[in-house]
């Protein structure tokens, strides 16, 4: 029946332009190239080499997030908590070495296993109590921003941690989470690399393991999913799990980049995650969406944000701006995919 | 068949599945009542019924879908009660459901492998078998006579019947030691339905035991070796083949007289056409 | 693992002080104070600490609570008001909508001090005292400092969005520059985006030589954007923490503007505390006035022993 | 029936619904090629064809849920270009989707209503007449013997058959001139069968227009007076009741040689069984 | 089938009780009783007669607003847009009768036409784009926050508007959105009238019109309330103009309680209004919720909220006991909904 059209095979190169235009990220890709394009005219510096560094770098520490919560949008969930738990990471890493006078590695092991506890806590309560994430996850998230002000202050006296610079361990740890290299004029941020290198793994894991076929199924129709055998409730736990790995990584960066982390910090990024996968074609409803797509998305937003301070328009209409922007990119993202699925 | 006509009255090995006594209530709806089934290897267990007569709620308790409320459930004499799907699968129980056990955004060829991905390579190189995924389910599919020159469409934008023959051809594909299918038939044509009855009688061969759900007392009476009839929650009688003949059992999933006066009816009404009275036996069908 | 160096062993070496009890044997009262800061603010976080001490020595309960919302902060007071708190600390960043609270916390016969902002409105709201400092004020004595530096072109860097308190600071600041003043929002609960935000506008205009930053976590960040972006401009901040102590000693900041939070939190309660003991006020219905006080290298090394224990 | 005899051969008013040449492509699948087909009032148009042929999609064109892509659609000789099932229903064209169109977690009384409501009171008091939507509801499913308590639960919690029984007793109820069911009576039983085949005729009768989509050819011969044969997106032949038998429609269906291939094929394997071969005809059904 | 159990009719007590236990809002009142015990409980002024009157208050001002986010809720979208909306409609209000000296009902009817004005858009654009109503509003949300402050700042020269307590209108005005009056020693403010009202009103809506109907189709399956003929796109558009009239509502209330206005507030209150939708038995996918239940999920918020300032618990931690008394409460409302329906 499907073959009424074109009876002959297609060739690979037909059959490979079919398989871009099916991707989810496509429409993305079309929208980041508007923005830039369109700050790349509007605003002279946007095209500096300096500039695309400080733009790449705004990108990636939104980009870091982005990947594990549209993985974990396309099998079906949300994370309200991801924002303040990046903080929650570093707090966790700065105070254990600070308290214990040891060496900063140390902390951000402990970190690792205090985040991916609080990430696999998400998820267990979400299968055990079958609530909505949204439920679950803005519970923790306001429990975990209490926790982050209450057990600084108590720890530290203040609502900041205390300087770890000098002490052992940091420089290494610096340079793993918070270097940065010079190729010609611009300044590249490790998170760039990190950023790649999470999408690079992400894809892989949605598109050519059974833990990504799974991830879609639990997304696209859980009780179907369940019917043949997948774990769902293993496959949320472990996606809620890599948004903690990924918090971790995050938080670190924070720590090492800024030496002193504040307590309150993080709140509201959980929605720059969440834009940064719906503008990249993560569905809200769950089983659509990829790690590319992700990135594009919150590569749109770093241009959109950067790109209005370049562009040095009225600041007090910046989010204006911003929202503006961030329609068109998704109204375009959107025309252009329809279009290559009508075309298809 | 032949070799079944032997060990069925004395059951040597006793039922792969057995349930006895069963009964499950939704809320205080009490949907299946102190009901009894065997499936054997190598045989058709077929359970037929009126609408909303807890078929398909026998059917998810087999596989897992809802733990029954009493009554024991063995699965080659050991009782089990499943908390889930898996469990079931576990058991070498693969089930078809009425509802489609699709995931509609996904791939055809990726629904089909759902839950039972072949991966390829090792340690951190494991990788589905993506290649062989696409060919499987191309063929599987192409013998059912659905040439589907792209498994990459999303199987949300198959036809009802093309859905339900991924789901069919999946499970049998898979089929472990009992096959269990809720209506395999209902949406599906003329030669879909040949293809998916012969793959039960195929798999029955194979020394599976298959329980089949179907509202078509003919196909139900042409693969099936023991027949169990539900009523409003209850059983309603439960037959091997040899004790029954297909008009007896037409005549008991209808509920006897209620179908006459039906029949009754209805061929009054067109009432010159030639052949509706001919064709009587069907109408009920 | 252990660190020879730094970490919390070199901070318990370095205090061995004090202990400290409360000194008199008036009533366990229970003063609140309700303020208009958001979660987790270093400023607001002095004020509390000066606050405590000052009720550990005068045996007070103190309660504290803050909404960044002018609506939700009125409804904090009036929970206050409920609870019949013994005295009443409150800020009026948006006197409107704490004028109808106060009055009613007149009528219930519970003494109100304000502290921070609202000096002009204080007296007309029925508070028996002002104490602090307005932000336009604060906001005047930058501009001021950036004019006497010679300071041309300067950048105000906004950590949230419609907040009073800043736009009066960034105001004041502007209205006595004599220069060129731009303003910048950036996210605050987002550190590397203040960095790139700080970065590209940097970058977008080399001849900013001066950036103000409006809460002490920020100057370190703009440092390290002006470091980024290979500029040359002066870090300036309003408020003081350690960080901001030690880099205004090593140079990388130019000069802070302190109000003293630690006083105005320690006063307002010690005050309401004299006032139910004694029937003292001060200030003869004049705020009293605990800034702006400029800081700058000279004064940091003194400062940073403060800031450490978290009374600066 | 016996009025249509005289007027079928010569359509004195003309089709209600005509469909000519429409084509109608999802992408790059053309789903629907040069299709023709016309629906009379007091007749019933049946649309047969294997999976995938392209029924539901021709009745999605005349419920108006997708536009068609080229051809001509009238409505009592009046071209339109459905945009929405509102301005099909608008038409007086009513229509069960195979696909079950019900909110699975409303009601049952409010799906039975919806999108036609009936109000009482005025102004601002005008008000859903609930007493009256129940009471209707309840009587029109007791007709097909389904007999809900509690037409308070959410009709998710109904049985595959129920649910449909629901969704074409509101056709039924608020059958306007042309009735279109996909499929009906796929996942019913017999008795339920029956029921919705005796509606299709009573509504035929009332002189509305039906068009009956379904894979069981008995059902169709029933009652249908034309039937169009889809393959595969296309045509493949469009017959007057009185031009074509049973079996020769049965034989259509299933294409031909195929057919007797897989019936060959399927009594084969069941050996030794006497049934199967008493029964040849209705393997296929 | 169904009356396996039972052949007999139930009596009429037996069926109301039914009728209730199958409430959705059931369990959130279970929720709502154990929040009030509880803080009755640990916090002495708690049950005094005036902390009655500023719980409800708070309930109030953020239940106005739940009622209509609850009804889009169960039509299966979001608005984002429906915190800062409060705050564009106050100033539009305050500034259009200060920069016309005209009666201040005059800036309040202005107002109610542009906050309409802004509903309809969102509506319109949700329907027309077919994009998620999360990047919509979010959309909204960033150029509406920009507009307040922008806008504000341009024509009033700062962050907040001018004072209008002394032009024509404003005591009617505030009559009818801002007054208050005593019970014994209970300070009941109107707000809580009106949010009562607009509960009713949305509870007739919901059950007992066609409209109502239509709502819960739109959200529980819109391609099949769309194929029986339901206008899914204007039921869409119809939720949120009702969302932007109570935003008027809570505008005005805002306005004229305060006599001047903060351009910068509102932002997150959307996140109040969907938690207390969602706590009072509201599907984040649509289809199902009530009224009643929004109210009971802001009268939860009111209560935990405000419990946790009269408890004195330590403010650092405030969030945290937030987060974790949400989470009981809705756990308990779920326990309770979940045994409900077994035994019914
Ligand atoms: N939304 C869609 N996108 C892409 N292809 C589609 C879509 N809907 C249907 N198709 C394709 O169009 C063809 C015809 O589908 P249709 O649903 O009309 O078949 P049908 O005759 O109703 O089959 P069945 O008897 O199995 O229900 C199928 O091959 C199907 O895969
Ligand atoms: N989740 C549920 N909650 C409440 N009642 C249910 C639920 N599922 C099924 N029922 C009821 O249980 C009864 C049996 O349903 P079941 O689906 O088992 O019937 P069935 O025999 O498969 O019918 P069909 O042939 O129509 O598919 C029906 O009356 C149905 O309304
Ligand atoms: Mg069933
Ligand atoms: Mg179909």
């Amino acid at each position: 029946m499907t073959a009424l059209t074109a009876d002959v095979e297609p060739t690979a190169a037909q059959s490979l332009a079919r398989r871009l235009l099916r991707r989810p990220e496509l429409g993305a890709v079309a929208g980041a190239a508007a923005v830039f394009v369109f700050f790349s005219v509007v605003a002279d510096p946007f095209l500096r080499a300096a500039s695309l560094g400080t733009v790449l770098y705004a990108s990636s520490t939104i980009g870091i997030m982005a990947v594990p919560v549209a993985l974990l949008m396309i099998g079906g969930e949300f994370d309200l908590s991801a924002g303040v738990m990046v903080t929650s990471s570093a707090l966790v890493s700065s105070m254990f070495s600070y308290q214990m006078t040891a060496n900063t590695w140390v902390g951000v092991g402990v970190s690792l296993l205090v985040t991916l506890a609080l990430g696999a806590f998400n998820g267990i309560l979400l299968v055990r109590t079958k609530l909505p994430s949204f439920i679950i996850t803005l519970g923790t998230f306001l429990m975990l921003s209490g926790l982050n002000l209450g057990l600084t202050k108590l720890i530290s006296g203040t609502v900041s941690t205390k300087h770890i610079g000098d002490m052992q361990g940091f420089p290494t740890c610096r340079d793993l989470f918070a270097s940065h290299w010079t190729i010609g004029s611009v300044d590249l941020q490790v998170t760039i690399l990190w950023w790649l290198g999470l999408v690079v793994v992400a894809t892989w894991v949605l598109l050519r393991t059974r833990a990504g076929n799974w991830i879609f199924a639990a997304g696209g129709n859980p009780e179907a999913a369940r019917a043949v055998g997948v774990p769902v409730a293993r496959t949320k736990v472990g996606l809620y799990t890599a948004v903690a790995f990924c918090a971790w990584i995050s938080g670190q960066h924070l720590l090492f980049s800024f030496d002193v982390v504040q307590s309150g910090e993080g709140v509201g990024n959980e929605f720059l995650y969440i834009i940064a996968a719906v503008i990249g074609g993560c569905l809200m409803t769950g089983g659509y969406g990829s790690a590319v797509g992700s990135a594009v998305g919150a590569f749109i937003f770093g241009v959109t944000s950067k790109g209005i301070v370049y562009a040095q328009w009225n600041p007090d209409w910046f989010t204006f701006f911003l929202g503006a922007m961030l329609l068109l990119a998704t109204l375009l993202n959107t025309f252009v995919r329809r279009r290559a699925e009508a075309g298809r | 068949m032949t070799a079944q006509d032997q060990n069925t009255p004395e059951e040597p090995q006793g039922p792969l599945v057995a349930l006895s006594g069963v009964s499950k209530a939704y809320g205080n709806v009490l949907a299946l009542r102190d009901v009894s089934l065997d499936v054997h290897a190598g045989e058709v267990t077929c359970v037929l019924g009126d609408n909303g007569a807890g078929k398909s709620t026998l059917i998810k308790i087999i596989a897992g879908v809802h733990p029954h409320d009493s009554g024991t459930y063995t699965v080659a004499g050991t009782p089990v009660r499943h908390a889930s799907p898996r469990e079931a699968l576990d058991h070498g129980i693969a089930t078809v459901h009425q509802d489609l056990a699709v995931v509609p955004l996904m791939p055809v060829w990726r629904n089909f492998f759902l839950g039972s991905e072949p991966v390829k390579g090792r340690g951190p190189l494991r990788r589905l078998d993506v290649a062989t995924m696409r060919a499987t389910t191309r063929t599987a599919l192409l013998r059912f006579g659905i040439d589907l020159r792209d498994v990459d469409q999303p199987i949300g934008t198959l036809s009802g019947g093309e859905r339900q023959c991924v789901a069919i051809a999946r499970a049998v594909h898979f089929g472990a030691q009992v096959l269990v299918l809720d209506e395999p038939t209902a949406a599906l044509g003329v030669r879909q339905s040949g293809m998916v009855l012969r793959y039960v009688a195929a798999a029955r061969d194979a020394g599976l035991g298959v329980v089949l759900i179907t509202h078509n007392p003919h196909h139900a009476y042409l693969v099936g070796d023991r027949f169990v009839l539900l009523k409003r929650g209850a059983m309603a009688g439960s037959h091997l083949k040899k004790d029954i003949t297909l008009d007896a059992l037409t005549r008991q999933m209808s509920g006897g007289s209620e179908l006459d006066e039906l029949t009754h009816e209805l061929s009054r009404t067109p009432a010159a056409t030639g052949p509706v009275a001919a064709t009587d036996p069907e109408t009920t069908a | 693992g252990c660190s020879s160096t730094g970490g919390k062993r070199a901070e318990d070496r370095a205090k061995r002080l004090a202990a400290n009890g409360s000194a008199v044997n008036t009533p366990h009262w229970t003063f609140a104070m309700v303020t208009h800061s958001g979660a987790g603010d270093t400023f607001w976080d002095i004020v509390q600490s000066g606050a405590k001490q000052a009720a550990a020595k005068d045996n007070i309960k103190f309660v504290y609570s803050n909404s960044d919302q002018a609506d939700q902060q009125a409804q904090l007071v009036q929970a206050a008001i409920d609870s019949h708190v013994d005295g009443l600390i409150v800020t009026l960043a948006k006197p409107d909508a704490m004028k109808d609270v106060v009055g009613r916390a007149e009528k219930a016969g519970i003494p109100v001090i304000t502290i921070n902002s609202g000096s002009e409105q204080s007296k007309s709201f029925g508070a028996l005292a002002h104490i602090g400092q307005d932000e336009t004020v604060a906001g005047k004595a930058v501009g001021d400092e950036l004019t006497r530096r010679g300071r041309k072109h300067a950048l105000c860097v906004l950590h949230e969005q419609g907040n009073v308190g800043h736009e009066q600071r960034c105001a004041g600041a502007k209205s006595a520059f004599s220069g060129r003043m731009d303003d910048l929002y950036v996210n605050g609960t987002n550190m590397p985006d203040v960095q790139s935000a700080l970065e590209a506008k940097l970058q977008a205009d080399p001849s900013i030589d001066a950036v103000v930053t409006l809460g002490a976590p920020f100057a370190a960040t703009a440092a390290k954007a002006k470091q980024q972006a290979g500029s040359h401009a002066e870090i300036d901040t309003f408020d003081l923490n350690a960080q901001v102590a030690a880099s205004l000693k090593d140079g990388t900041i130019g000069f802070a503007v302190d109000q003293q939070p630690y006083l105005q939190g320690y006063e307002a309660v010690d005050l309401l505390w004299l006032y139910r003991y004694n029937g003292d006020m001060l200030g003869g219905g004049q705020p009293v006035l605990t800034g702006p006080q400029i800081v700058t290298k000279d004064d940091a090394a003194a400062l940073l022993s403060y800031t450490q224990r978290g009374t600066r």
